[in-house]
């Protein structure tokens, strides 16, 4: 039974079955701590609020993390490899079609000449 | 020597083409310069086809001989389809380039990038 | 719009452009030419009128719609012609006509010979289909990029 | 069942009714837009169907071979030809019945999607014209057995695909894209047309099989070989040739942008049938390892280049059109590792694995990045605005579209139990045995992938509603219903991966590799 849905590939096997399965059970455990939980918890009247030094919570609007700079720090990191790799897109059409010939004249080299 | 004529040719018209789309940054003239390459495709098809002392495969009043194979004329013929439509399709997007941008220079179509 | 000698010689010159082209699409099978090449021809014809009378006069006369329908038309009896040979038992694009003594049914003769108007089954159909269809696009093409360059000028 | 004469004709309708139907409807948008829509989608409906029919019959019964213009489909070689299949033959074999599932199920998912998604736009009938002709370059593409007839069908799939992603013109950006891929696809085109022209000069045949059977590998032959390979591996998208990929993806409408991506494969079945198929039998040179090795190569680059550039996009389908670039990698060092080790005792042990990955890739990219591209699409349908900066809280107001961008997310960072995960997976055991520093750049990739894919939910769905989108609906149902299939799909094909890969992958892969049979089907028992 087990067998017909596992995926062989060589050296290992993969069985998204059983892994479901686990899932549900992790599932059902994680029900059961948080249903031990303390019945008294009230979200309501500060409970849930951060405390932030005192001061006032800004808006949720105001602090809602856009996309751009989700990882800055990567691409900091990375700066070496990027300001070469970014100025090689450089959207004219003339660079397009000499990478496009410069790959296949190396190809060309490779397969027809050096053999 | 004689024979190889066309092959020349060929190369000549192909680097031609390739020189021009490489070099100018004219839209227009880069899609003249794909017609050109195209050109050359098309005479290196015809010219693979030529058999010395062949006769053209056209039945009528035709002597007698051996015909050759009229598969590249078709091949040819096919690629100029192909050509013409390629040709009016990239020179229309040229067309409203020109009046979107107010340019035809590749150098100015670069708004997307990176 | 150019001048009157312009106009009167393209008008003389459209009806021989137009029994050329059509003489190509109708002998496509037996010399070189074809539905292509003769569609070409008519159209090319079409583009004279245009160069003659503008592409607003023109337009208004023959008009896109009339040619893209003429497009379309020539593109289904190609399919349908193609098609119609799973009637007769025979694969896509089988010539389900030729030899069969009815039109464009005679044998080929072997040899040289000066040619049989009514041989080739399937072939002179698909040439008249697509001679309708290119005629249609490349005018169609031609009307609209002058429309095109038209409004860019005014 | 089934009616004889449409089993007999099954590869001639496939091509016949997307195309037909192609043509009727500029005339049928004369009776209304909805009989148009109506009439498309029933077109793609019944390609699906015939694709179907012709995946079964392959995979039962073997090859299929169409005759076009013969009396009977089987008549390959005409008797006064000189032994020579001078007809256009389709030769459909499991890896083109594979193909052609993937471009109709996509087809048809893409369609209903379209039905809503472009009901604001003007010359919606050249718009469904032109996508059922963009279906039929791609079924045309890969059904196939004739070189010729491959390139005409590769220029209907570059012209189609380049008006479609001109159809928005969008203040001239659209059109900027288009003109590039429109123009880089032309050149590709001439130069797979050369390398026909090459083969043509040596072999005296367009046919695939008599050129197999012919094929002595000359200097002219390898230059062919090369111009095949780079101007194919170009239209599929691979690095560093892949330039026009993000333009062409990131400003077509998105459901075309959702088929181009099975455009792209539909060359990436050409790069593998040529290998293959054409030059498989130089497999005993050492040149073969170099074809092998370039291909893994092309691979590896698109890989890792197109994930690290697509990390610091903010224009959401730019973004998911990087990544199309480095999953095609994926795709690429799969079988790449295939060609590399065909006719050694490896292939047999994790070679012809490693084939399977990539080609069961091919499926699933084809399945969870269109129903990535398609929620895209209905976010920018919705908001009016592709930039991930402008963003955010749309989880509140559009759940479905949130789900299922989840499922296509959580399915191309590879996380189980989606489909991803089963085909790279693959990928990763066997191409550890070959090289494991292969393998362990493809992880990192995947792993960057989750990350950039992170961002992209957090920043469309996350947060609280913004007043801006306070209005944003979910969208129409037709949308959600072209989504919700390939989710579908995204979801079985995780769950059951074993069964899709015996059933479609393994006879696909074998199909590939056996370039013997492929002949033999085509010329008799050679």
């Amino acid at each position: 039974m087990i067998e017909i849905f596992s995926l062989s590939t060589g050296t290992g096997s993969w069985n998204p079955v059983v892994w479901l399965i686990a899932l549900a059970v992790a599932f059902i455990v994680v029900l059961v701590i948080w249903a031990t939980g303390e019945r008294s918890y009230r979200r309501e009247g500060g409970a849930a609020a951060p405390f932030l030094s005192g001061n006032a919570e800004p808006e949720k609007g105001e602090v809602q993390i856009r996309a751009g700079n989700l990882y800055w720090g990567f691409t900091e990191a990375l700066s070496g490899y990027y300001k070469r790799l970014v100025p090689l897109h450089t959207g004219i059409l003339n660079d397009y079609v000499l990478w496009f010939l410069g790959t296949m004249a190396t190809i060309v080299l490779v397969l027809a000449v050096v053999r | 020597m004689i024979a190889n004529l066309p092959f020349i040719a060929v190369t000549v018209i192909a680097l031609i083409g390739i020189v021009v789309i490489l070099t100018r940054k004219n839209l227009v003239k880069m899609v003249m310069g794909l017609s050109l390459i195209e050109a050359a495709v098309n005479l290196f098809l015809v010219s693979l086809g030529y058999r010395n002392g062949g006769i053209a495969p056209i039945f009528t009043n035709a002597p007698a001989g051996e015909m050759v194979m009229p598969t590249v004329q078709a091949m040819t013929l096919t690629n100029i389809v192909i050509g013409i439509a390629t040709t009016a399709l990239l020179l229309s997007f040229v067309m409203l380039v020109y009046r979107k941008y107010g340019s035809a220079d590749a150098g100015v179509m670069r708004r997307l990038k990176e | 719009m150019m001048t009157r000698i312009v106009r009167t010689a393209a008008g003389v010159l459209f009806p021989f452009v137009l029994i050329f082209g059509f003489y190509i699409v109708a002998h496509g099978h037996l010399t070189p030419g074809g539905g292509f090449q003769g569609g070409a021809v008519i159209a090319t014809g079409i583009v004279l009128l245009v160069a003659a009378f503008g592409a607003g006069e023109i337009g208004r006369r023959i008009g896109p719609g009339a040619l893209k329908g003429s497009e379309a038309l020539g593109l289904l009896l190609f399919i349908g012609t193609a098609a119609l040979a799973f009637g007769f038992g025979g694969t896509f694009f089988a010539n389900w006509l030729a030899n069969g003594g009815a039109i464009f049914g005679n044998v080929v003769p072997f040899g040289p010979n000066p040619g049989d108007l009514n041989t080739g089954g399937v072939i002179p159909l698909m040439n008249l289909a697509v001679g309708i269809e290119v005629l249609g696009a490349l005018s169609v093409i031609v009307l609209l990029m002058f429309k095109g360059v038209r409004e860019e000028t005014e | 069942m089934i009616p004889e004469i449409i089993i007999r004709n099954a590869p001639a309708l496939l091509i016949a009714v997307p195309m037909l139907a192609a043509f009727v409807t500029p005339v049928i948008a004369k009776a209304g837009n909805g009989v148009m829509k109506a009439w498309a989608l029933l077109a793609t409906a019944v390609t699906a169907a015939i694709a179907g029919i012709i995946a079964w019959q392959v995979l039962d019964f073997g090859t299929i071979i169409y005759t076009f213009g013969a009396a009977a489909p089987g008549l390959t070689i005409p008797l006064d030809s000189g032994g020579i299949p001078v007809r256009i033959i389709f030769t459909i074999d499991a890896m083109s019945a594979f193909m052609g599932i993937i471009a109709a199920i996509s087809g048809f998912a893409v369609c209903l999607y379209a039905i809503a998604s472009e009901k604001r736009q003007t010359g919606q009938e050249m718009f469904f014209a032109l996508l059922l002709l963009l279906e039929v370059g791609i079924l045309g593409m890969v059904s196939t057995g004739d070189l010729f007839n491959f390139f005409v069908f590769l220029e209907i799939n570059s012209i189609a695909g380049a008006a479609l992603v001109s159809y928005r013109i969008r203040g001239g950006l659209s059109v900027e894209a288009a003109m590039k891929y429109g123009f880089v696809s032309t050149l590709g085109g001439l130069i797979v047309l050369t390398a026909i022209g090459l083969l043509y000069g040596q072999y005296g045949a367009l046919n695939m099989a008599m050129v197999a059977t012919r094929m002595q590998f000359t200097v002219l032959d390898g230059i062919a070989l090369a111009m095949l390979v780079t101007a194919l591996a170009m239209k599929s998208g691979a690095v560093p040739m892949h330039f026009w990929t993000p333009d062409a993806y990131g400003l077509a409408p998105s459901s075309v942008t959702a088929f181009l991506v099975v455009a792209s494969q539909a060359s990436l079945y050409g790069v593998f049938r040529i290998v293959f198929t054409l030059y498989g039998g130089i497999v005993q040179t050492l040149d073969w390892t170099t074809v092998g090795w370039i291909v893994i190569v092309l691979g590896v680059l698109s890989m890792f280049v197109g994930v690290t550039m697509a990390i610091p996009q903010h224009d959401v389908k730019r973004l998911m059109a990087y990544h199309a670039v480095s999953q095609t990698g994926y795709m690429l060092l799969g079988v790449g590792v295939g060609i590399a080790l065909l006719g050694t005792a490896s292939f047999d042990t994790y070679g012809i694995v490693a084939m399977e990955g990539g080609i069961f890739h091919i499926f699933n990219h084809a399945m969870y990045k269109g129903l990535l591209f398609l929620t895209a699409g209905a976010i920018i349908y919705r908001t009016g605005t592709s930039d991930l900066n402008r963003m955010g809280g749309l989880g509140h107001s559009m759940k479905w579209t949130m789900l299922f961008f989840g499922i296509g997310a959580l399915a191309i960072a590879g996380i189980p139990p989606f489909n991803g995960f089963a085909s790279k997976l693959m990928i990763y055991e066997s191409v550890y045995l070959f090289n494991p520093l292969l393998a362990v750049i493809a992880m990192v990739v995947s792993i960057l992938t989750l990350a950039s894919f992170v961002k992209v939910f957090h920043a469309m769905f996350m947060g609280p509603k913004l007043p801006e989108f306070a209005e944003v609906q979910e969208v129409p149902a037709p949308m959600l219903l072209g989504m919700g299939l390939l989710a579908v799909i995204v979801v079985l094909f995780g769950v059951f991966p074993d069964q899709v890969v015996a059933g479609l992958v393994e006879p696909a892969a074998r199909a590939l590799a056996d370039q013997g049979a492929y002949i033999a089907s085509v010329l008799g028992g050679a």
